[in-house]
């Protein structure tokens, strides 16, 4: 019995040095395969039944959509050969041809209309109905034209459609009909440039290269496809545990780099940092409906108050941009002439003063875990001003609810928070988090003219228009400062050397059709 | 003293369960936050529409009617669909759960290494400096913060030493069928000694992260009832006898003093089993654990009912194969 | 066999007890670490070098008085990523970590004990109601259990205790249940019985005295253990709320800077690991000493 | 007389405590001769079995042998490394334990508890059968059935003798018995000494019976030794010895001879207590308790011929009368 046990104990000892040999020499794998270190896992990999960014990445790999976007976010056609805009509320799009998918079943329009279908009718994922509905909007119906044509049609002209686009998958009508809407969660078969090969749930999804795919869009080069055999998506939910995995050379792409490892991978010899504007705004929401944040003089005395440059230069080693108002400098619909509330302590003591607050009032910004540090940071420098900024840390399944509804926020001060699109269209930006009553208004900012021009916009086909209007509403927002105007920041990926043809986009999809190996 | 020890736990086994599928059941309604409103977080749901989800979900009935449902359903074990992957509770936990539990009894197995050398050393060299230089390390592990330690390990032997791998559960190219979930069985079955040492290497930073704490634990357990043990007649006799002294310990000796223990290995494995999940997270393992955190913080109702449920049922089958595993160590006790 | 056992002069068991205790080296002077952060504790806002909670971005991560390039005169042990003095956040941390894990173990020994004594000596349905809800409380994961109540009541250092004291007491509770139990049946029970004492009595005067050392010994053993749940509550950000130090906390948020700035964490974890070692180091010399069984000549 | 097969002198066995080293064996001397039975008798603490664990080898720490002497079968167990003298147990000199119950480990059948010994020292016979005989000698009914029984499933009597088996598997040469039958009814103690005497005429087994009750000493052995707080007070002849006790303490004990209808009684006799071994002085350990105590007392008092075959630690010794 003691020897055997002697002898469970030395193996165990020795086994680490055993095994380690072979995974000394990464390079040496026989497929070329590229792996994505990754937050989170996919949720499904049926591509109507999610509302969640990484599940879309995931997807996104296996199958294609209509159009999709290019790495500096034009929207370009994939499947479609080419788009027509026949009114406002009419779009015609013409099927690539001999597109097949991974089962060899040819891509028809009836496959386009079905997987639209699918998205928008309701109860027709077998008695549910998609939990992307919404997303397509004011689409009413999608017909076949002909064999090569179809036509989507609105029920009022919206100006976001191309744009939402991209984020919409056909699926093969006959698979759906093969594995029914249970196997849909777990059974693929696109016609994207990878197929699935195996997902182990919580750990990883597995796809190798399709070789029959179609090649993409050809206004997205190289056409043609994938040019590695095998791609995998693990589950990394940790940070150091990520970013670990890019040092070690177990993966070549991490996606969610906190600024605090930038130094880290920059100085290893084996992964660099890549960069890219993201697409939520930051912005701490002061509750205009309690005092004293009824009075613009104190939402304006904390945005002089704070200093953003010493945040983004000490806390997010300059990996964002500050912002002056609602959009990124990256949407169409920036208004790059808005007024900025400079640092000045002073100013922003006499506003306070001037609006009655006294020295030492309290104040608390509500926060998740997430975003503690840079919390913890604000309220730090606007205690310099006298008052007393405390954060509260809360479960993000709590405080959102709270702060999106005006009886449950009546107590709360100020809440940091974020919002963002990936079409960066203020459709889906300014319309929810700043008119009356919008879904995302958690500071209840209500101005009748800011919703007048909202709802204009919304239903205005001409883009040059939209944009003045957009301009004016971020005027007049940036004006009243419901919100502190924090910054963009970029999002970070740590990628090996030995990749070349990926760099990131701001929607945050990671697509891999282009990537190649290097190293 | 047997017989009705067998009729307790049988006793025990529901009324346990029921007890903490009300506590659970009433904790998780009882948390603020809306399961429909996180479902419907990033939409343009309209009320009437967050209102047919939540009849969908049966959120809408009285809590007495609901924990009744809830009940029967659990009784036949259907435990409803989990929110967030849209797929039967059932099916995610039944997929989660062998890495779990392989990565629970192999960080048992690490600390039962650890364990059992260092609780009899110590015992027998009591008061020693080796006795307290061995509970001083052993005590180690109790202090250590997991994820802080995890994060250590990896550091140290993937980054720097490039020794073992830093996460997940096999690479892609020791792929073996999954028969039972268990890739140490599974790489066996399928012949690959080479895929077996792979799932091991993958598995060793998260055991000795899990075990270890349990290791220190255990060995405090094995030293004191060792002491105890050492100093009964039966031992000198042993030696008297002129057996070998490892004979003494190793059958003599440890075999009485693992009698207590084996209790509280029992509990050990359930506190690891539900231990888990921020080695878990550390180390992306795909196990339950994790699965349950996320749940929780999601206000994924019933796939954490199910998990807690199934916790407690695993925590009683253990204390019952503790009971025959007592029995078998202990003549005495009979079943 | 009949050997060692010399008559010591009389001493009453206690007596006895501290006498073993004072003499064995290790416990005192891990005692004296765990005084001596008490005292770190309840002193904290008169020798704090810093406000703990000082930020100043300028500051942050600089490193230990020791490490010579981006030090910050008056910060010992260097700058959190806010620039906040490690040093002056481990003495208020002291405070926190150490108040939690001693409010949970005391409320959590006093519940324990008086539902332990209750049902081992009362039997019958308190003994039922207690046992079950004892198991049923095991029956839960203890992570789970408090990551379940931290989300139901919100994260904060009240909290915090109140979730971990609902599972603590039952620790406490099992073993005194089990030693009264036992000393239900001893002698000096059954006179007191005889003598028609009330089972108030029975239980307050004549048991607890004989349970006490027990429920010490259990109780230094799980403060080690509360105060890592609380660092485990942190680093699923279920902890106290900032900009308040605790130890757990700060090992939690330092874990992304363990390369670039490795004091940030890890003087704070082995903080943890200083005080947890100490504590169990003395709660094993408090149970060697206390231990009659240990103590027979053999 | 023949070459002792044990030979010790001047053995001295020490346990530090908080109050100084405990010599609880101080100055011992005293030989066996193989066939021999020596009865060592005494009250507890006067170092009987201290005196016979240092011979085995198993005094446990902290306590260890400080001085003397320990010769068996003209070895020198004190030199001896730990695996010699390992081996020398059980084969050579062997151990029976008063209670059979705490002696027997509760969680091993009686079959393993036989079979190892003489498996530890490659005895040359089958285990299963050797352990079946041996029990039968013992007298245990049906022994091969009852190999897979663990020793709470035995009665006393036959735990009692179980152990004595396994005491003499490996057929040692010397037998050191502690309170061997101090449990077992009257019948059944007639039989375990019948079978020791036996085995002494047959094989020229030795043995040390250690006991405090000197009615067992009377019937059984010849020679007999009388140890009080650490020293042998007399030895000689066991009749002579009881008839006409040199030392005043065996008188004590003698005194309270008459007990066979009372095997169980305790010998307390003498008023008065043991000293603190602890914190002795040169003299008489007995003085304090002794009627007899004279100024000499105080001084060293070695153990000196008392007449033929006969020594005691008494300066008044010739004046002790029965």
């Amino acid at each position: 019995m003691s020897f055997t046990r002697r002898g469970a104990l030395l193996g165990a000892l020795a086994a680490p040095a055993v095994i380690g040999l072979p995974r000394a020499a990464p390079a040496q794998r026989a497929a070329r395969e590229v792996r994505v270190g990754f937050t989170q896992d996919a949720l499904t990999l049926d591509p109507a039944n999610h509302r969640n960014r990484e599940t879309q990445t995931v997807i996104r790999n296996i199958y294609d959509g209509l159009m999709a976007r290019s790495p500096d976010m034009q929207v370009v056609p994939e499947i479609a050969e080419s788009m027509r805009v026949v009114d406002a509320a009419t779009y015609e799009f013409r099927i690539r041809q001999g597109i097949r998918f991974h089962s060899g079943d040819p891509l028809t329009v009836e496959d386009v209309k079905f997987s639209l279908d699918r998205l928008t009718r309701p109860n027709a994922m077998g008695g549910q109905t998609s939990p992307r509905r919404d997303l397509l909007g004011p689409l009413e119906e999608t017909s076949i034209l002909d064999e090569r044509t179809v036509r989507l049609r609105l029920s009022q002209p919206w100006a976001p459609m191309v744009g939402i686009l991209p984020a919409q998958e056909i699926v093969n009508r006959r698979h759906v009909a093969r594995v029914g809407q249970d196997g849909m969660q777990t059974r693929t078969d696109g016609c994207g440039p990878f197929r699935l090969v195996d997902w182990r749930r919580g750990e990883a999804v597995i796809m190798e290269r399709f070789a029959d795919y179609y090649g993409g869009s050809p206004e997205i080069p190289p056409a043609g496809p994938a040019q590695v055999d095998r791609v995998i998506f693990r589950v990394l939910p940790e940070n150091a545990t990520r970013i670990a995995a890019l040092l070690a050379g177990e993966v070549d792409i991490v996606n969610d780099l906190p600024p605090s490892a930038l130094r880290q991978v920059e100085a290893s010899r084996n992964a660099q940092v890549m960069r890219v504007n993201g697409t939520r705004s930051f912005f701490v929401s002061m509750n205009v409906a309690k005092p004293p944040f009824t009075d613009v003089r104190v939402r304006r005395a904390l945005n002089h108050a704070l200093d953003k440059a010493a945040i983004i230069s000490r806390v997010l080693g300059g990996t964002a941009t500050p912002l002056r108002g609602v959009m990124s400098p990256d949407s169409f619909a920036f208004n790059p002439d808005l007024p900025e509330y400079r640092l000045d302590l002073d100013r922003a003591r006499a506003l306070l003063a001037e609006a009655g607050v006294p020295q030492g009032f309290e104040m608390v910004i509500d926060t998740t875990g997430a975003t503690r540090e840079v919390a913890e940071a604000i309220a730090a420098l606007l205690s310099r001003t006298g008052l007393r900024v405390r954060t509260q840390m809360w479960e993000g399944a709590v405080i959102n609810p709270t702060w999106m509804n005006a009886e449950r926020r009546r107590e709360r001060d100020m809440y940091l928070s974020s919002w963002g699109n990936a079409s960066l269209d203020p459709s889906d930006i300014m319309l929810p988090t700043l008119r009356t009553g919008g879904r995302g208004n958690s500071s209840g900012f209500s101005n009748a003219e800011v919703d007048r021009l909202l709802d204009a916009a919304e239903v205005e086909p001409d883009q040059a228009r939209r944009r003045e209007m957009y301009q004016r509403a971020q005027r007049i927002v940036s004006e009243e400062a419901p919100w502190i105007f924090l910054w963009l920041p970029q999002d970070l990926y740590g990628v090996s050397r030995r990749i070349e043809g990926w760099r990131p986009q701001a929607d945050s999809r990671i697509n891999l059709h282009r990537v190649r190996i290097v190293g | 003293m047997s017989f009705p020890r067998v009729l307790e736990r049988l006793v025990q086994l529901p009324v346990v369960l029921f007890g903490v599928s009300l506590v659970v059941f009433l904790m998780i309604t009882l948390t603020p936050g809306d399961p429909v409103e996180i479902m419907l977080a990033d939409q343009r749901a309209t009320e009437e529409q967050a209102a047919m989800l939540r009849a969908d979900l049966g959120l809408d009935r009285p809590l007495v009617e609901r924990y009744l449902v809830f009940l029967g359903n659990a009784v036949t074990g259907d435990f409803g669909l989990s929110f967030f992957h849209r797929r039967p509770v059932i099916e995610v936990i039944a997929e989660r759960l062998p890495a779990t539990i392989e990565l629970t009894l192999v960080a048992l197995l690490i600390a039962l290494l650890v364990a059992v050398p260092l609780g009899v050393a110590a015992a027998v060299r009591r008061d020693s400096w080796l006795d307290r230089g061995l509970s001083a390390l052993s005590l180690f592990g109790v202090s250590l913060p997991g994820f802080w330690f995890g994060i250590l390990l990896i550091l140290l032997f993937a980054v720097q030493l490039g020794l073992l791998p830093v996460g997940g559960r096999i690479p892609f190219d020791a792929e073996v069928p999954r028969l039972t979930g268990f890739l140490l069985l599974d790489t066996l079955a399928a012949g690959r000694p080479d895929a077996f040492l792979r799932a091991l290497s993958h598995l060793l930073l998260p055991a000795v992260t899990l075990g270890l704490p349990a290791a220190a634990l255990l060995a405090r357990v094995i030293r004191s009832s060792m002491v105890e043990v050492l100093a009964a007649d039966y031992v000198l006799f042993a030696e008297a006898k002129g057996l070998p002294r490892r004979r003494v310990l190793y059958v003599h000796a440890l075999k009485n003093a693992l009698i207590p223990a084996v209790t509280v290995l029992a509990i050990e494995m359930g506190q690891l089993l539900g231990g888990s999940m921020i080695v878990e997270t550390v180390f992306g393992w795909p196990g339950l654990g994790r699965v349950v955190v996320e749940s929780i913080f999601a206000r994924n109702y019933p796939l954490v009912q199910a998990a807690v449920l199934l916790y407690a049922v695993i925590y009683v089958l253990l204390n019952f194969c503790a009971d025959l595993l007592y029995a078998a160590l202990n003549p005495k006790v009979r079943l | 066999m009949s050997a060692v056992a010399a008559p010591l002069p009389a001493l009453s068991p206690t007596g006895l007890a501290l006498r073993r205790l004072l003499r064995n080296g290790t416990a005192v002077a891990s005692g004296a670490v765990v005084l001596g952060v008490a005292l770190l504790a309840v002193l904290a806002p008169w020798i704090a070098p810093q406000d703990p909670t000082d930020a100043d971005l300028f500051r942050r991560l600089c490193a230990p008085a020791w490490h010579g390039e981006t030090v910050e005169p008056g910060f010992w042990l260097g700058c959190d990523s806010l620039g906040r003095d490690i040093l002056s956040r481990l003495i208020h941390g002291a405070r926190v970590s150490l108040s939690v894990a001693a409010l949970v173990v005391g409320i959590a020994a006093v519940i324990g004990t008086l539902a332990g004594l209750a049902a081992g000596y009362l039997r019958g349905w308190t003994d039922i109601l207690v046992s079950r809800l004892v198991d049923t409380l095991l029956g839960f994961p203890y992570l789970v259990f408090a990551i379940g109540l931290m989300a139901m009541m919100g994260p904060g250092l009240h909290n915090i205790v109140l979730a971990l004291v609902l599972k603590e007491w039952i620790f406490t509770c099992r073993v005194v249940r089990g030693e009264t139990l036992a000393a239900r049946e001893q002698d000096y029970v059954e006179a007191a019985r005889a003598l028609g004492c009330s089972p108030r009595h029975i239980m307050l005067r004549e048991i607890l005295p004989n349970v006490l050392s027990p429920v010490l010994v259990v109780a230094t053993f799980r403060m080690a253990y509360v105060i890592i749940m609380e660092a485990s509550l942190s680093f699923l950000g279920l902890g106290v709320q900032p900009p308040t130090p605790s130890w757990g906390s700060m090992v939690s948020d330092g874990r992304d800077f363990l390369v670039d700035a490795w004091w940030v964490s890890t003087l704070p974890g082995l903080c943890i690991l200083a005080l947890v070692l100490s504590i169990n180091l003395a709660s094993q010399g408090l149970r060697d000493a206390f231990d009659p069984r240990l103590h027979q000549s053999s | 007389m023949r070459e002792p097969l044990l030979r010790v002198r001047n053995l001295r066995t020490v346990f530090p405590t908080r109050r100084g080293p405990l010599a609880a064996a101080d100055g011992v001397d005293f030989d066996i001769a193989a066939g021999e039975a020596l009865g060592v008798v005494g009250e507890s603490g006067s170092g009987k079995s201290v005196t016979f664990l240092s011979v085995l080898g198993l005094v446990r720490p902290p306590g260890r042998i400080e001085a003397g002497e320990i010769e068996l079968d003209g070895q020198d167990l004190r030199t001896l490394p730990p695996a010699a003298l390992r081996s020398l147990r059980g084969r050579t000199v062997a151990l029976a334990m008063q209670d059979a119950l705490s002696a027997l480990n509760p969680s091993l059948a009686i079959g393993t508890q036989v079979t190892e010994t003489l498996r530890a020292h490659a005895i040359p016979v089958d285990p299963r059968t050797e352990a079946v005989r041996l029990l039968t000698r013992v007298g245990i009914p049906d022994a091969a059935r009852r190999l897979g029984d663990y020793p709470h499933q035995f009665s006393g009597g036959m735990r009692q003798r179980a152990m004595i088996a396994i005491a003499l598997a490996a057929r040692p040469r010397l037998l050191v018995a502690d309170e061997p039958t101090t449990a077992l009814d009257v019948t059944i103690r007639a039989q375990v000494l019948d079978l020791l005497d036996e085995l002494r005429a047959e094989s020229g087994l030795a043995v040390a019976m250690i006991t405090h009750d000197l009615a067992v000493v009377a019937e059984r052995c010849p020679r007999v030794m009388v140890m009080y707080a650490g020293q042998v007070v007399e030895s000689g002849p066991t009749a002579e010895v009881i008839a006409h006790p040199r030392h005043p303490y065996t008188r004590g004990l003698t005194e309270s001879l008459p007990s066979l209808d009372d095997p169980d009684r305790v010998l307390h006799p003498i008023p008065g207590q043991v000293p603190d071994l602890a914190a002795l002085d040169a003299g008489c350990r007995f003085r304090n308790r002794c009627v007899m105590a004279v100024a000499g007392c105080a001084q060293p008092v070695p153990l000196l011929p008392a007449g033929e075959g006969r020594l005691s630690r008494c300066i008044r010794a010739a004046e002790v009368t029965p």
